[in-house]
């Protein structure tokens, strides 16, 4: 039964980690790179997907794959640690074993988007999803119009990824906008809100597919602001992040309406979500 | 087919082999418990109040067991056959009802594997309950949705019908003790359960929730009905339809275990996020979505209400939170 | 806790006090296979500076983060072990110590099974450590001064001690005059010193020391804080004389219109005073005092044109418009001297306190023998109208002590010995007087005080062992019925004069003190200590201390060697001028709390308090712990019912994973 | 129950009083049944009732809490709350038929080492006698 | 009791300024249901009852309410809730005042005195439930049913629930505005429940509870309906640490079972509710009332009697029973 039995995980090896940001809730990176190796071969996902992930013995958590299936054969993840699985996640040193089964969940419909400007608009960890089209893209690049990234957080600490954006701000069509709820020393991107910060770029709905992800709050009111640009539903996107137990539209959780976040999203089109009263409760 | 009566002991009998649960009544709450060899079960009750679902969805399954520090995982054996006698219609189809999700996208193995052990033996219901209002979600008391073989009561024998193969395989095994059906049964079945219907009183028209749910999201009957909810797990964990769980890792010592268990969307913590944001804070959403869930969202899905109308909840809820009442008014308001 | 577990175990042979019953090294062996276990190691003596050494080594270079030593009781080398690790770098409180020695090799005989249960218990140790939390010690600065709360003779010895030795003490008494019961006493047992010559120099210390700020007149308001921080807040009551104009002359006094109309507290009422007074001559600090109560311009609003004491007064002093000041400050100790009360003798009304004038207390002979007492010393009493010498009197003791029926069970330990005293002083006074005392056992414990009551009996002073059950009047004298248990004979004893011998009770008001520093009783109602026997001058509360009558019934001698214990004791941190706070101590976690405040009952130290908390703009109540307070019994944890308040290191969730791993392996 | 049958006791010791105590039974070399596993705590008004449900139901056979004889509590009262505690769980255990002979509650001050080893002989023996707890034990469930 | 009056007072108190809702007893709907009503207005008040079937006790609600955030720049509601009570319930408000649960001027307590009540169990079994809704009412010295028009008399043992049969305090220990008047306390009846497990030896004992916490199935209604049980995050469920895994099985039911009733103890106030609720027919109330009862014969307390009192579980006396201490 192992081998069609859904619920059974993958032993993955960590290879590398590292420390997004600190804190009470700090976010750590995982590498990690499935052992098996025709499982290995197997695997593919897509951005936007994500994977439970977790520890024998302690239990597994739904977390986005942060990285593009055209990075390599390997995954990455990105965990802010909120309890009791998290915080046994960020135990786990190179060499330790991870338990990944997955890919799950709807992914960004990327090949769509082929001409199109690609706007990302993220808050704290709410990037981690993001970036995955942030590479692909980047792989891509031939392939889409260009990609705008705005990124906020609360103090330039909890900025995640950010040892990548020098590099990518360095590509002339790829903007990387960065912002900080309040002053500090030493920082010289934009200090204001997200939603705030879309306002002033003032971007151009034309041809152009937005991708937001983040706190609740700011979701919020980054989409108020959409709507005051002129960008219609069909073309903003987003993940929800509800709470699941099995990741495969068995255990009932984390329905939003009729929806199972775990099959039908995470990643929904505004167009659909808008319409479903409990998506945004 | 035919059994009279004084030859069921003889029929439980041949049934011997496999393991058997029937009924009981255990001080005044009547629950199914495995039949012990050479005992007779006898079918003189109205419903049990845990409801037969846990056949195929045990209220705590193990899904694999691992030591702590390996990553070796293995499975529990699953390869016990087991004979539910006196399995409710309205019961059965709830199984059948939630095996479509248990089958839809990802086939679900633990389910599944059961419902391939499971035989289940219904039994017509001649005196429904109270609360009963299966006919208003598309059953009935001799429906045979889910069930492998239906028995009827027919005061001094069984009407015996085979739905599947399985059920026949029963059939055969007992043939000698069974008669063919002659005409009289077929009337007598026929006034039998005809006369059961109409004992059903608390029925509810249903026409036109399952559509105009969604319109009444804001609607203040969720806050009217939901008021007195305790949110405690009764309703849910003594449905037939409700499915959800959870998952969670216990061990003990070096021994561990990942499993899953019941889980009910009336409990506060069920949607909590972990930073403590929960999208359905209080009681009235959580009703809202447990009658949304069987109403609408089920229907949309697979085409059936996850409702089968035997009345557990309407029986149970301590404070009288009652499904038809909910479903008069949520009709009231469409 | 984000890092994963490094555990390293250290098992010691101690010579072989480990190693004859435990086979160290299958121990080691086992516990290498734990989880998180990433060394284990056995050595001769764990202790010794190269077994030190072998842990620090191992920190370093395999970046252990947890250790497990396996050796004698914690009791034992917690210290050395906490110290080791500190030094090699990490937390010390990430040491768990597993007891082979004491409670293992020690006590068992079969190897196999030393060796069984050593594994055990270092399986539950590491079980432990793993869930360890690094915890800090805090130390915070200790204020250089102290408050000691009432002026009696402990009180007053107290402050000249601490003053002495450089720090500030704040010195509050309730009434105009320090002093306490011992100025109203007239000679003091067993040595016959006259009270005022011992006591009043030191009054007068008290007020002209340069370190003492004497408040008297005051009463404390509040107390907040811990050891080493109390912030205080002291009233001063409004006297309505200038305190820096009063020269004390007394003027005023002798010019009121309501003089000699007053009882005077001093003289127990048996003297009068006026609205406007000084207590007693000796009173320090010598400035009169208007008690608002008796005065008729503060109570009518009117006192004859003019009051005249104001009329009188050359310095201007008196000043009607004077209002209570608060004063704040800072200290780091705390010292209660608040006394005592004497026993109300109309609480036993088989005496006839309340209805025969020549039944009188102890405390009132005292005034009367006292050449500046009311009577300037002569002993005598109104018997109905006439004023008489008394030749017939009788002492009762043990009036209101060791007596169930009034609720005090305890011995007044005074009563016999100024009973004697005072039997003496007026065998001096009226050689001729028939001279008896009512006992039931005599105490005479303390030094010299044997031998003083022998000597009072020798001065033809009859000792009859026997509780008088009654008292009443007959013709001219009172009859005082008794049975002499030594004889067993009912006596009716015909006397002029009883002396009861009442002992002593918590002050009346006690009960403020107790809520203003969140004190305890005793069953006897006085003042709780720490621990009767080894801290008898500390309370549950650290920083703050007990001494004199407060605590229980005393003596002088034992108060002022109280008061000079609590003294030394207060001047600990006030000398260190730091004060640590535990790191083993309780938090609360303020999402699960539901404010029952189950844990602020239990408590022994008041270290927790229930706070209003904004949880997502609704108020609750959740409970806090001040750490200063907290000792980290845990007694509040094991309470809680929703597990909220839990003592670091002890936490349930370090406990339960050790229950686990004890119960699980057989 | 088999004759060789060794119960399993988990105690809880308070520092101040039991643990010195059986510490100094061991300084005295007293010999005593290696049965019973010492879990330290502060106090004994530490120890959560629940702890004893607990230890038997993961696996231990008898339970011990042992405190300062009344009065000489280090935190002047834990073991009077320990007692009130300890006594209603007591009662409640002995209602659900859980054997009163596997949990104990002592008073041994820190120097009654001896008093320590009639304790533990007492424990154990009447663990012994009240046989494995298999009943409520958490691993042999379902597993 | 009055009905008329109890509606009038209803409807006066509810249509105070500072009173947000009022908790009351209404007709369910069918048979002899009642549920609980959260009263508005005046309409809502005409809808009140109390009768023999108004078991439920009600002070669960005072703890029960979700306090959701409240948005920025607006205040949390604080008016009071109105809450009718009979003698068990106003000790549970009494024991919620002790235990801070609730504070005093967060309530109305609207006092009903108790002339006992029916057990539905029984009553059920004598006179099958219907789908229309029946009356019962207190008459003289037993109960009167009216089902259908027919007007059936029982007497008042054949139908008193069991908590009723055990009741000190029929009256309201505490209340604002008390409805009608005081009932005489009757006999206390012997607890026979309690003293059939006693009876047992035991292994005996742990063979009845076995059977019994077997089939709990962990639906936590009974934890949920008692006023006592308001831990924001109750440690039986719990995960971190856990002190009762989630699976259900027969160790972790009794886990679940000896925790909550020891948690129980010197707090339980005898409603009988969790009993009342328990899908399975656990008899819950047993291990409540033989603590209830060591507590009140061994320690002297009774709680829910005075607001003022010492919590059971947070206070000690020096000479409590210490006869089992070695
Ligand atoms: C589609 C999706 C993508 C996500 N991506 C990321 C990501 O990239 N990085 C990241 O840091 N976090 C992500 N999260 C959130 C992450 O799953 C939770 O923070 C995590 O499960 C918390 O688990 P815990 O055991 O540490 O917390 P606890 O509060 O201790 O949780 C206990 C149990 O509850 C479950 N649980 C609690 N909250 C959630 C939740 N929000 N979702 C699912 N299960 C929950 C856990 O499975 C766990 O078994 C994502 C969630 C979803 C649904
Ligand atoms: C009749 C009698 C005779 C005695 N004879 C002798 C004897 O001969 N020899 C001997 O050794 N002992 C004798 N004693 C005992 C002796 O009186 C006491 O030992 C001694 O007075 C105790 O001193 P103290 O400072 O503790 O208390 P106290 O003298 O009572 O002093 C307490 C002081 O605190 C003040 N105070 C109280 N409450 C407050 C407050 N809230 N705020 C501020 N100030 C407050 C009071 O006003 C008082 O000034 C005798 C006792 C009695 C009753
Ligand atoms: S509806 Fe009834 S049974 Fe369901 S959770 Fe609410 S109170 Fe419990
Ligand atoms: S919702 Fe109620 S009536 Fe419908 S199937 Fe479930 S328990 Fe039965
Ligand atoms: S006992 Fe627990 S729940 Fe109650 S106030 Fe204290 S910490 Fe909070
Ligand atoms: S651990 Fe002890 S001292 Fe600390 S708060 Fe709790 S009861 Fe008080
Ligand atoms: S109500 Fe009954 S079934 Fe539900 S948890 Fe309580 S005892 Fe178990
Ligand atoms: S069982 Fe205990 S922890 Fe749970 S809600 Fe009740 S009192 Fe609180």
């Amino acid at each position: 039964m192992t081998g069609d039995n859904p619920y059974i995980p993958y032993t993955a090896t960590v290879e590398e980690t590292w420390f997004e940001t600190g804190g009470e809730r700090s976010i750590k990176t995982f590498k990690v790179v499935l052992d098996d190796e025709t499982v290995r071969e197997n695997w593919s996902h897509r951005p936007g997907q994500c994977a439970m992930i977790g520890v024998l013995g302690v239990g597994e958590s739904m977390i986005s794959i942060s990285c593009s299936p055209t990075e390599g054969r390997f995954l990455r993840f990105s965990v802010m640690r909120m309890g009791k699985v998290t915080q046994a996640l960020h135990q786990l040193e190179p060499g330790d074993k991870m338990m990944v089964r997955g890919p799950y969940g709807s992914s960004f419909p990327v090949d769509d988007w082929h001409g199109k400007q690609i706007l990302t608009i993220g808050g704290g960890v709410g990037q981690a999803p993001l970036r995955p089209i942030v590479e692909y893209v980047r792989a891509n690049r031939d392939q889409y119009a260009g990609l705008t990234m705005i990124y906020g957080a609360r103090t330039s600490g909890d900025l995640c990824f950010k040892g990548e954006f020098e590099e990518m701000s360095k590509c002339d069509d790829l903007a990387c906008h960065l912002t900080i709820d309040v002053e500090e020393d030493d920082w010289s991107h934009n200090v204001g809100f997200v939603p705030q910060m879309l306002l002033d770029l003032n971007p151009s709905p034309e041809n152009t597919i937005v991708i937001t992800c983040g706190p609740p709050i700011m979701i919020r009111f980054v989409l108020e602001n959409l709507k005051k640009l002129g960008f219609a539903d069909e073309q903003i996107y987003t993940t929800l992040e509800n709470r699941m137990k099995c990741g495969i539209g068995k255990c009932g959780r984390c329905n939003v309406g009729g929806m199972y976040v775990c099959k039908d999203g995470p990643v929904f089109s505004y167009a659909v979500l808008k319409d479903i009263p409990e998506a945004f409760a | 087919m035919l059994l009279n009566k004084d030859k069921w002991p003889e029929f439980v009998g041949r049934l011997a082999g496999k393991k058997l649960l029937a009924p009981q009544s255990g001080g005044d709450a009547v629950r199914f418990a495995p039949v012990s060899d050479g005992e007779v079960p006898m079918l003189d009750f109205k419903n049990t109040r845990v409801p037969p679902k846990q056949a195929l969805f045990p209220q705590t399954e193990t899904m694999y067991r691992f030591q702590l520090g390996t990553e070796e995982i293995e499975l529990p054996q699953l390869d016990e056959e087991t004979i539910w006698l006196g399995v409710r219609p309205c019961d059965a189809r709830a199984m059948a009802i939630v095996e479509k999700l248990f089958r839809w996208d990802i086939d679900d193995p633990y389910y599944l594997k059961r419902r391939e052990l499971t035989t289940l033996v219904g039994l017509a219901c001649n005196e429904p309950g109270l609360n009963c209002f299966c006919p208003s979600v598309g059953g009935g008391p001799a429906s045979t949705e889910g069930l492998d073989l239906l028995m009827i009561d027919l005061d001094d024998r069984y009407l015996l019908e085979a739905i599947t193969p399985k059920g026949e395989a029963l059939l055969d095994v007992t043939g000698d003790l069974l008669d063919e059906v002659k005409a009289d049964a077929v009337k007598e079945k026929e006034k039998v359960v005809s006369a059961a219907e109409k004992k059903i009183k608390r029925t509810v028209d249903t026409e036109g929730v399952s559509a105009g749910l969604p319109g009444l999201w804001e609607d203040p009957l969720w806050r009217r009905v939901s008021a007195a909810c305790l949110g405690c797990g009764t309703c849910t964990y003594l449905c037939p339809t409700c499915h959800c769980f959870d998952i969670q890792d216990e061990t003990e010592g070096f021994e561990a275990r990942r499993c899953r268990m019941w889980d009910s969307c009336m409990f506060e913590e069920y949607t909590v996020h972990t930073s403590g944001h929960n999208p359905r804070p209080t009681r009235r959403e959580r009703t809202r979505n447990r009658i949304n869930h069987k109403y609408s969202y089920y229907v949309d899905k697979f085409a059936v209400t996850a409702c089968v109308g035997c009345g557990r909840c309407v029986n149970l809820c301590p404070v009288n939170i009652d499904i038809i009442e909910i479903l008069r008014q949520v009709k009231e308001a469409l | 806790m984000t890092e994963k577990p490094k555990v390293g175990v250290y098992v010691c042979h101690c010579g072989i006090n480990i190693s004859a019953t435990v086979d160290v090294d299958a121990v080691a062996e086992y516990a290498q296979k734990l989880p998180n276990v990433v060394v284990a190691r056995t050595y001769s003596y764990m202790c010794s500076d190269p077994g030190q050494s072998l842990i620090k080594n191992d920190i370093r270079e395999l970046g252990l983060n947890r250790v497990v030593v396996a050796s004698c009781s914690p009791r034992m080398h917690e210290p050395t072990f906490r110290k080791a690790i500190r030094e090699a770098g990490i937390n010390p409180y990430f040491l768990e110590m597993t007891n082979i020695r004491e409670q293992c090799s020690w006590v068992h005989e079969d190897k196999e099974e030393g060796t069984a249960k050593a594994k055990k218990l270092v399986k539950a140790s590491v079980a432990k450590a793993r869930l360890l939390e690094a915890l800090e010690s805090k130390e915070v600065d200790a204020e250089p001064a102290a408050l000691i709360i009432g002026a009696g003779i402990a009180g007053i010895q107290a402050a000249l001690d601490i003053a002495d030795a450089g720090f500030k003490v704040y010195l509050v008494e309730k009434t105009p005059s320090v002093g306490g019961r011992m100025a109203q006493l007239d000679k003091t047992f067993p040595t016959l010193d006259c009270s005022a010559c011992i006591l009043t120099p030191k009054m007068v210390d008290c007020a002209s020391h340069p370190n003492i700020e004497l408040m008297s007149y005051s009463e404390v308001e509040k107390v907040d804080g811990f050891i080493g921080n109390f912030d205080v807040k002291v009233r001063k009551k409004a006297r309505y004389v200038d305190f820096g104009k009063c020269t004390g002359c007394g003027d005023c006094a002798a010019e009121c219109r309501v003089k000699d109309r007053i009882p005077s507290e001093f003289d127990q009422g048996m003297g009068k005073r006026s609205a406007i007074y000084l207590p007693f001559p000796q009173a320090v600090p010598a400035k009169y005092t208007i008690d608002p109560e008796s005065c008729l311009f503060l109570t009518r609003g009117k006192c004859g044109k003019n009051p005249k004491c104001q009329e009188v007064c050359r310095a201007e002093a008196i000043n009607f418009d004077q209002e209570d000041e608060i004063v704040e400050f800072k200290v780091g100790a705390i010292i209660v001297a608040t006394g005592f009360d004497p026993f109300d003798a109309s609480r036993k009304p088989e005496y006839g306190y309340a209805d025969y004038p020549n039944v009188i207390t102890g405390m009132e002979m005292e005034r009367l023998v006292s050449a500046s007492g009311p009577t300037g010393g002569k002993v005598k009493v109104f018997n109905s109208e006439e004023e008489i010498e008394p030749k017939e009197i009788a002492f009762i003791n043990c009036v209101g002590s060791r007596d169930k029926s009034v609720g005090n069970e305890y011995c007044s330990r005074v009563c016999c010995m100024y009973t004697a005293k005072q039997a003496h002083l007026i065998r001096d006074k009226i050689p001729d007087a028939n001279i008896r005392v009512y006992y039931i056992d005599v105490r005479a414990f303390g030094k010299g005080y044997e031998e003083f009551y022998d000597r009072v009996r020798r001065e033809n002073i009859r000792y009859i062992r026997g509780n008088p059950s009654e008292i009443f009047k007959r013709g001219n004298k009172l009859v005082v019925k008794v049975e002499d248990t030594l004889t067993a004979t009912p006596l009716e004893d015909e006397v002029d004069l009883v002396v009861l011998g009442v002992g002593l009770e918590p002050r009346a008001d006690m009960r403020q003190v107790m809520d203003l520093l969140r004190l305890s009783q005793s069953p006897d109602r006085f003042f709780l200590e720490a621990h009767p026997k080894l801290r008898p001058v500390d309370t549950a509360t650290e920083g703050i201390f007990l001494a004199g009558c407060c605590q229980g019934p005393k003596d002088i001698p034992d108060t002022v060697a109280q008061a000079k214990a609590a003294a030394s004791s207060a001047m600990i941190p006030l000398a260190r001028g730091k004060v640590m706070i535990g790191a083993q101590v309780a938090t609360v976690n303020e999402a699960t709390c539901r404010g029952c405040g189950f844990c602020v009952n239990i408590c022994p130290y008041t270290a927790i308090e229930l706070v209003t908390v904004n949880r997502f703009g609704n108020e609750v109540e959740v409970a806090r712990v001040n750490e200063a307070l907290c000792k980290g019994c845990g007694s509040c944890s094991a309470a809680c019912l929703s597990d909220s308040i839990q003592p670091k290191s002890f936490r349930d969730r370090q406990i339960l994973p050790q229950i686990a791993a004890l119960g699980a392996m057989k | 129950m088999s004759a060789d049958y060794e119960p399993n006791i988990v105690a809880f010791l308070c520092n101040w009083c039991s643990y010195a105590g059986a510490d100094l039974a061991g300084t005295s070399r007293v010999h005593y049944p290696a049965n019973v596993q010492v879990i330290r705590v502060m106090c004994s008004g530490r120890v959560n009732p629940l702890y004893v449900m607990n230890a038997l139901q993961q696996g231990a056979d008898g339970v011990l809490v042992s405190g300062c004889h009344p009065g000489d509590c280090h935190y002047m009262e834990g073991n009077f709350r320990a007692r009130r505690r300890l006594g209603m769980l007591k009662s409640l255990m002995e209602f659900v038929g859980v054997d009163p002979r596997r949990f104990h509650m002592s008073w041994v001050s820190a120097s009654e080492g001896h008093k320590w080893k009639e304790v533990v002989e007492k424990t154990v023996e009447d663990a012994r006698e009240a046989g494995p707890f298999e009943g409520f034990r958490r691993q042999q469930i379902d597993w | 009791m009055n009905l008329g009056q109890l509606r009038k007072i209803a409807a006066e108190v509810v249509a105070r300024e500072d009173v947000k809702y009022l908790i009351g007893w209404k007709q369910g709907s069918y048979g002899y249901r009642i549920a609980p009503g959260f009263v508005e207005d005046a309409a809502g008040a005409a809808e009140l009852i109390f009768s023999p079937l108004c078991t439920a006790n009600l002070a669960t609600y005072l703890t029960l309410v979700e306090k959701l955030p409240v948005p920025r720049g607006q205040e949390a509601d604080k008016r009071k809730v109105a809450l009718m009570v009979k003698g068990c319930d106003s000790r549970a408000v009494t024991q919620l005042l002790v235990e801070k649960g609730i504070h005093r001027d967060e309530v109305v307590v609207i006092g009903c005195p108790c002339p006992g009540m029916v057990d539905p169990a029984l009553l059920t079994e004598k006179y099958p439930e219907t789908e229309e809704t029946v009356e019962v009412k207190w008459s003289g010295d037993g109960f009167l049913l009216n089902r259908s028009g027919e007007e059936i008399k029982v007497p008042r043992d054949e139908l008193l629930a069991e908590k009723c049969r055990l009741c000190r305090y029929p009256n309201p220990v505490i209340s604002d505005i008390l409805l009608g008047e005081a009932v005489e306390p009757w006999e206390l009846a012997e607890d026979n429940g309690v003293a059939e497990v006693e009876g047992k030896d035991v292994g005996g004992r742990w063979d009845y509870w076995e059977e019994q916490f077997a089939k709990c199935v962990r639906c936590y209604s009974c934890r949920n309906v008692c006023p006592l049980c308001y831990c924001q995050d109750c440690i039986l469920d719990r995960l971190n640490p856990t002190w009762v895994n989630r699976a259900v099985n027969f160790s972790e039911n009794t886990s679940f079972h000896i925790a909550r009733a020891f948690h129980l103890a010197g707090r339980c106030i005898g409603c009988g509710e969790c009993e009342r609720v328990c899908p399975v027919n656990i008899p819950l109330g047993r291990l409540n009332r033989k603590l209830a009862r060591e507590v009140r014969d061994k320690y002297g307390f009774e709680p829910g009697v005075d607001p003022e009192a010492e919590p059971f579980q947070a206070s000690f006396k020096p000479d409590d029973p210490g006869d089992f201490i070695l």
